[in-house]
């Protein structure tokens, strides 16, 4: 078993590396999705290991797999398959309309596995320093892939992504040193002090009060990187200036990667504080996030920074579920981060489509988008159902599940706000869409017409939005493995 | 273009005709909901309708069956004692103007006004009525128009100014990402500030 | 290594790297601020060197060259090359003025001294006391990072946020295990070497690295 | 429903079809008597109905279904209404089939259909009645639906039966101050309805004010005759309910057959009266503004919330 996990780890690092050494050519751009595929398949094998026989170590105990990390690398997998396959078909418009070069493509498809290999190190290492030093690792490659286009607005989307990532993971770094001060000071053997196994062991003998201040500090550096309000701000400029598979990426599981690290955090502080201290930040980071998201979207004029604050908006959702810690939230926030990142990364990656089609980012610019475009207007539309969670896909399950344990558990006033937030969001995001999906005049096309067409092209689109629709019309397949890793963070 | 007309009242008669098919689903829906369920509110053999609160009966069946009983007994009646045949097509009663026009007919906005002229001070109708008096003299006229216009109470008094706070909260919130990295860091941190503060 | 002489030793270098980290805010030139910076990390090193050698640690004590050779002389180096490339002046411009940083700075020091107050009291042995040292540079880094316009001025916070979070690792728990501090090291020479790459496209893009032009992405 | 109950039925219809004209002949007689006029016979009405039935039936150039299917439903709500009625027994055979609610909606449907036959002809008369019709009926609806809720309200059931049986139980109720509220409210509304003096001049066919007669303008022949026999038959039923869920002394409340003919008896009695009464004020008052019937049906709305008000509190 340990070999499967060091497989999952290693096969993103050989396909960065084949593409280092061989460009960007059609052979190796099919290496990504198919990494993906193995990726999940390897989350799979593990997740049915785990399932019968428990948490296993690997790699010298360096690496430990529990349900929650198996969950999460079958999410890591779907992801970058989605986005892997749809930036085959990406890259290959931008390297036909010179858009960019074969040497950034080569870049670009080594930095992608990068992130890959960062975030699968992220969900299976045991140490906690191991899985900040991995969560840095994941923004420096983002960075580079959000500097992609190398226009003004994307360096400065760069700058404000590092300089802001930077003192929200610096943050995180200081809570991390304390908590390992905390926990070298418990007793208990002081070598696996960082390791998340022994902390949870160890959790009732840390000290609150020391304990206390490390954990608000990691709560706000992985926040930040999470894109929970006030600390979200860099969020809207990079999701809008990345490349669409990259902000699909992005959007998708990178931000899903440092909610994980924070739950991990909370798993040790409700042990050690109780439930009353990490529940009352995220509460509070939730609701800023759901009303910063659903001010920005009212009179939001481009669609991509549309879909950013969307995405603050299932963060804060994820917080709110989190914060409420029981089981059925618990499962419910997982079961929710898998629903956001498939559509979100089937919806950015339509608005890269759209992009190519109308050559504008601004809703006004874009009109009749299912008359021009049936394909890319439809699965637009679609992805914007499955996100405003509508029947059938599996957002409406988490957000009704997250409802019932949110009144179960006595925080009625939280989700009373929260429903009329994302009452507001709803139709400010229905009328957007509407805006661009009808409407009348079709403004001149500037953008020549390449579309996609081919299988290949259109299968990721599909294969987003049927899996996410699959889970939400039944959630069997993954139903087992999302309560065994629920229990792992629940209180 | 009728059908769905049709179709949707052909519904509306059949459930008043049979109100009880959809008595028992509903029910089963009410009883989910806990402590509005009483029992089955209406309960029927078929042909009567009994409500369980009030005493009272009711049989849409046996009405509808009696109307039309009662007028196929007038039809009858009036049939058999006719003596010529019924002629057609003879112009309509037009106190003496015997051109009757499509235009001297009762339009949507006539046939309401009166109704409206009742209820103006709810409604608020905007009345605006032009006159095109001959050239000749003013005496005669040549062409009124009539226009009445009454504005949904709801969406002016409700729903536009909701619209216009929301635009105007959206506008105000814009400040909040005005693009200006120093605001943002000052929002960072802030937040470390608060947190350090109430995690101490 | 007497105790006493530990103690001194160790004192000297925190308090060189808080007064450091003050007079970075307090000075005008812009080379000078990264003349400054260099010896806070070399200070940052020099504890390393110390509780390495007063608690025995061979680790530590192979670490501390590694840091004063990265965080002295590296990564100010790249600063310098950031600087050197620009034509423009070389004056620090700040949104708040001097006495209001350094006035903020000893309230965040103040800050830092409230809310490690639990974790001193833990285990109050000489480098813990000195941990609130360590959060107080980190804070200042982000004061700078926060009031500066210019690019450079804003790398030079970030990096004396990691010194201090690097001397609060040494202070506490005298390093990290050596994976997790040499993968700490590395990612923080990347993004030093990314923000400094960044600059000179935002240089070639804006025409200078004041961040008051990048206001482009907004609502 | 039993094959006695459907007899009694049929005769009550029998009975209300015959007496109807007779009793508009005597209001007409009556009024004539007033205004120093011998006027009409009594049986004048029904001499009329037989001329009209055998006259030529003309249709106009542009109707539609509804001109010829209006009498006939008109005719068919208004016998099926004095069918359901209580005039003879409490324990009529329809008890169960209609209530209050029933009759009512039975009535109005007679009205709409008969301001739809005025606006099929596509007259500016039909247009202008229809019209008027209907906003009386729209003020008119709310205040007989409010009067009769406080009866069943009283009575707890909105079965006419059983409202009649309970007031017989307990006269008390009869005098209460919601029956006396419920009274004057429904009998304005009666007035409106059937289109009596104060709202619409019955006999006028002066264009400007005329309602009811706008309507059947284009009428002729047969359809005439039900259409008349119709109106005349509202007005008998409205005048019976009033009485008998005001004042139901007199009525069987078995099925013999000799306590129907007293019952029967005491129906005409009570009917005959309060026609005499409409037709003695109908002399004496000009027909009001079109504009002032909406207060006037507004001042009828405010009795019968009173009624429904005091019989919540009084109850």
């Amino acid at each position: 078993m340990g070999a499967v996990t060091a497989l999952a780890l290693l096969i993103p690092a050989i396909v960065a590396a084949l593409v280092a050494i061989f460009g960007w050519r059609p052979f190796t751009a099919w290496l990504a999705p198919v990494s993906g595929l193995v990726i999940i398949g390897v989350g799979v094998v593990l997740a049915v290991h785990v399932l019968d026989v428990g948490p296993l170590a690997a790699f010298g105990g360096q690496l430990r797999v529990d349900a929650l990390s198996a969950l999460m690398i079958i999410l890591i997998g779907a992801v970058a398959t989605i986005t892997t396959t749809y930036a085959v078909a990406y890259l290959r418009t931008e390297l036909a309309t010179g858009a960019t070069t074969p040497k950034r493509a080569r870049i670009y498809g080594v930095l992608v596995q990068l992130t890959i290999a960062a975030m699968l190190v992220v969900v299976t290492a045991d140490n906690l320093g191991v899985v900040w030093v991995a969560v840095e690792t994941t923004t420096v490659a983002t960075v580079l892939l959000v500097g992609h286009r190398r226009d003004r607005n994307s360096v400065e989307a760069s700058w404000k992504y590092l300089v802001l990532g930077s003192i929200g993971i610096a943050t995180a770094l200081m809570g991390t040193v304390l908590v390992y001060f905390v926990s070298r000071h418990s007793g208990g053997d002081p070598s696996n002090a960082l390791n998340w196994s022994s902390l949870v062991e160890r959790a009732p003998r840390l000290d609150p009060d020391a304990l206390r201040v490390s954990i608000g500090l990691v709560v706000l550096g992985y926040g930040t990187k999470a894109g929970l309000a006030p600390v979200h701000s860099w969020l809207p400029d990079v999701y809008s200036q990345a490349p669409a598979p990259v902000a699909a990426l992005m959007a998708g599981v990178v931000s899903a990667m440092s909610m994980y690290a924070l739950l991990r955090f909370k798993v040790v502080a409700d042990l050690a504080l109780g439930a009353g201290f990490v529940r009352s930040l995220l509460v509070a980071a939730a609701l800023f996030s759901l009303v910063a998201a659903a001010s920005l979207m009212v009179t939001q004029r481009d669609y991509k920074r549309l879909l950013a604050y969307s995405s603050v908006e299932h963060m804060g959702l994820i917080a709110l579920a989190a914060a409420i810690g029981s089981p059925l939230a618990m499962s419910a926030a997982l079961l929710h981060m898998i629903g956001n990142g498939l559509a979100k990364s089937v919806a950015f990656s339509a608005t890269g489509e759209i992009l190519f089609l109308t050559g504008t980012t601004r809703i006004d610019g874009v009109r009749g988008l299912l008359r021009r475009q049936p394909f890319v207007g439809g699965v637009f539309a679609l992805s914007l159902v499955a996100l405003l969670g509508l029947p059938p896909f599996s957002l409406l399950a988490s957000e009704v599940a997250i409802v019932r344990a949110g009144l179960s558990e006595g925080l009625g006033w939280v989700i009373a706000i929260a429903i009329t937030v994302m009452l507001v969001i709803f139709t400010a995001v229905v009328v957007h869409a509407l805006d661009m999906l009808t409407g009348g005049e079709v403004p001149p096309v500037s953008a020549p017409d390449v579309h996609i067409t081919s299988l290949t092209g259109r299968a990721p689109f599909v294969v987003g939005l049927v899996a996410a629709a699959a889970i939400g019309v039944s959630i069997w397949p993954i139903e087992r493995l999302l309560h065994a890793a629920a229990l792992v963070v629940a209180r | 273009m009728q059908a769905g007309l049709v179709a949707l009242s052909g519904v509306c008669v059949a459930l008043a005709l049979a109100p009880t098919v959809l008595a028992e689903p509903l029910e089963r829906a009410t009883t989910v909901v806990s402590g509005i369920a009483d029992g089955a509110p209406i309960t029927t053999d078929g042909v009567y309708l009994q409500l369980s609160g009030i005493q009272a009966g009711l049989s849409p069946l046996l009405l509808a069956t009696g109307l039309a009983v009662m007028m196929i007994a007038a039809l009858a009646v009036v049939r058999r004692s006719r003596v010529r045949r019924t002629t057609r097509g003879i112009p309509a009663w037009g106190c003496g103007r015997t051109v009757q026009t499509a235009r001297m007919e009762y339009t949507a906005t006539s046939f309401a006004e009166p109704l409206q002229r009742v209820f103006d001070d709810v409604l608020h109708p905007e009345i605006d009525v032009d006159v095109d008096h001959h050239t000749e003299s003013r005496h005669y006229v040549q062409a009124i128009r009539y226009r009445l216009h009454t504005r949904d109470a709801f969406e002016h008094r409700l729903y536009l100014p909701l619209l216009a706070v929301a635009r105007r909260w959206g506008d105000g919130a814009r400040r909040i990402q005005n693009g200006s990295i120093h605001r943002y860091l000052a929002y960072s941190l802030f937040t470390l500030i608060i947190v350090l503060l109430v995690s101490r | 290594m007497t105790q006493t002489g530990f103690v001194q030793l160790l004192d000297l270098a925190a308090g060189v790297v808080l007064v450091t980290s003050f007079t970075a805010l307090w000075l005008r030139r812009l080379s000078t601020v990264v003349r400054v910076v260099a010896l806070q990390g070399v200070a940052v090193g020099l504890v390393a060197l110390v509780i390495g050698i007063h608690s025995h640690e061979t680790e530590l004590v192979a670490i501390s060259p590694i840091v004063v050779i990265l965080r002295g002389i590296v990564l100010p180096g790249m600063i310098n090359r950031a600087i050197r490339s620009g034509a423009e002046h070389r004056e620090v411009e700040s949104l708040i003025n001097i006495p209001a940083s350094l006035l903020a700075a000893s309230g965040l020091t103040l800050l830092a001294y409230a809310t490690t107050r639990a974790v001193v009291a833990l285990s109050p042995s000489p480098q813990v006391q000195a941990i609130p040292i360590g959060i107080a540079v980190g804070l200042i880094g982000v004061l700078m990072v926060a009031t500066r316009r210019k690019a450079v001025l804003q790398i030079i916070g970030v990096l004396m946020l990691d010194n201090g979070i690097a001397l609060v690792t040494f202070l506490a728990t005298s390093g990290v295990p050596l994976a997790v501090e040499l993968g700490i090291a590395f990612d923080v020479l990347l993004a030093m070497f990314i923000l400094q790459l960044l600059t000179t496209r935002i240089r070639t893009k804006f025409g200078g690295t004041d961040l008051d032009q990048l206001r482009e992405l907004h609502d | 429903m039993s094959v006695s109950g459907i007899a009694v039925a049929l005769l009550q219809v029998a009975l209300t079809i015959a007496v109807a004209p007779v009793l508009v002949g005597l209001m007409r007689k009556i009024r004539a008597r007033l205004e120093g006029r011998i006027g009409p016979p009594i049986s004048q009405p029904w001499r009329d109905l037989r001329k009209l039935l055998g006259k030529q039936r003309l249709v106009s150039a542009n109707t539609g279904w509804v001109f010829s299917l209006a009498p006939l439903v008109l005719i068919a709500s208004a016998a099926l209404v004095a069918a359901i009625v209580p005039f003879l027994s409490t324990r009529s055979a329809l008890d169960q089939v209609g209530d209050l609610f029933a009759v009512v909606y039975l009535l109005l449907l007679g009205t709409v259909f008969l301001s739809l036959a005025g606006l099929d002809a596509g007259t500016a008369f039909g247009g202008m009645g229809a019209s008027r019709a209907m906003t009386i009926t729209a003020i008119a609806e709310p205040t007989v639906l409010v009067a009769i809720f406080a009866l069943s309200v009283s009575s707890g059931s909105s079965n006419l039966g059983a409202i009649v049986s309970s007031t017989l139980a307990n006269p008390s109720t009869a005098a209460s101050p919601q029956s006396l509220l419920a009274f004057a409210a429904l009998a304005v509304v009666t007035i409106a309805e059937t289109g009596r003096l104060p709202v619409d001049n019955p006999s006028a066919h002066l264009e400007l004010t005329m309602i009811h007669e706008a309507m059947i303008l284009e009428y002729s022949g047969p359809d005439l005759a039900l259409l008349e026999l119709a109106a005349h038959l509202r007005l008998v039923v409205f005048l019976g309910l009033l009485a008998n869920l005001f004042v139901p002394w007199g009525i069987a409340t078995t099925v013999q057959p000799l306590h129907l003919l007293g019952a029967a008896a005491a129906v005409l009695v009570k009917i005959t009266v309060l026609a005499a009464i409409i037709a003695v004020v109908e002399v004496f008052i000009a027909k009001l503004r079109l504009f002032r019937v909406p207060e006037l049906l507004a001042a009828s709305f405010v009795l019968a919330f009173l009624a429904v008000t005091v019989s919540f509190f009084l109850a």
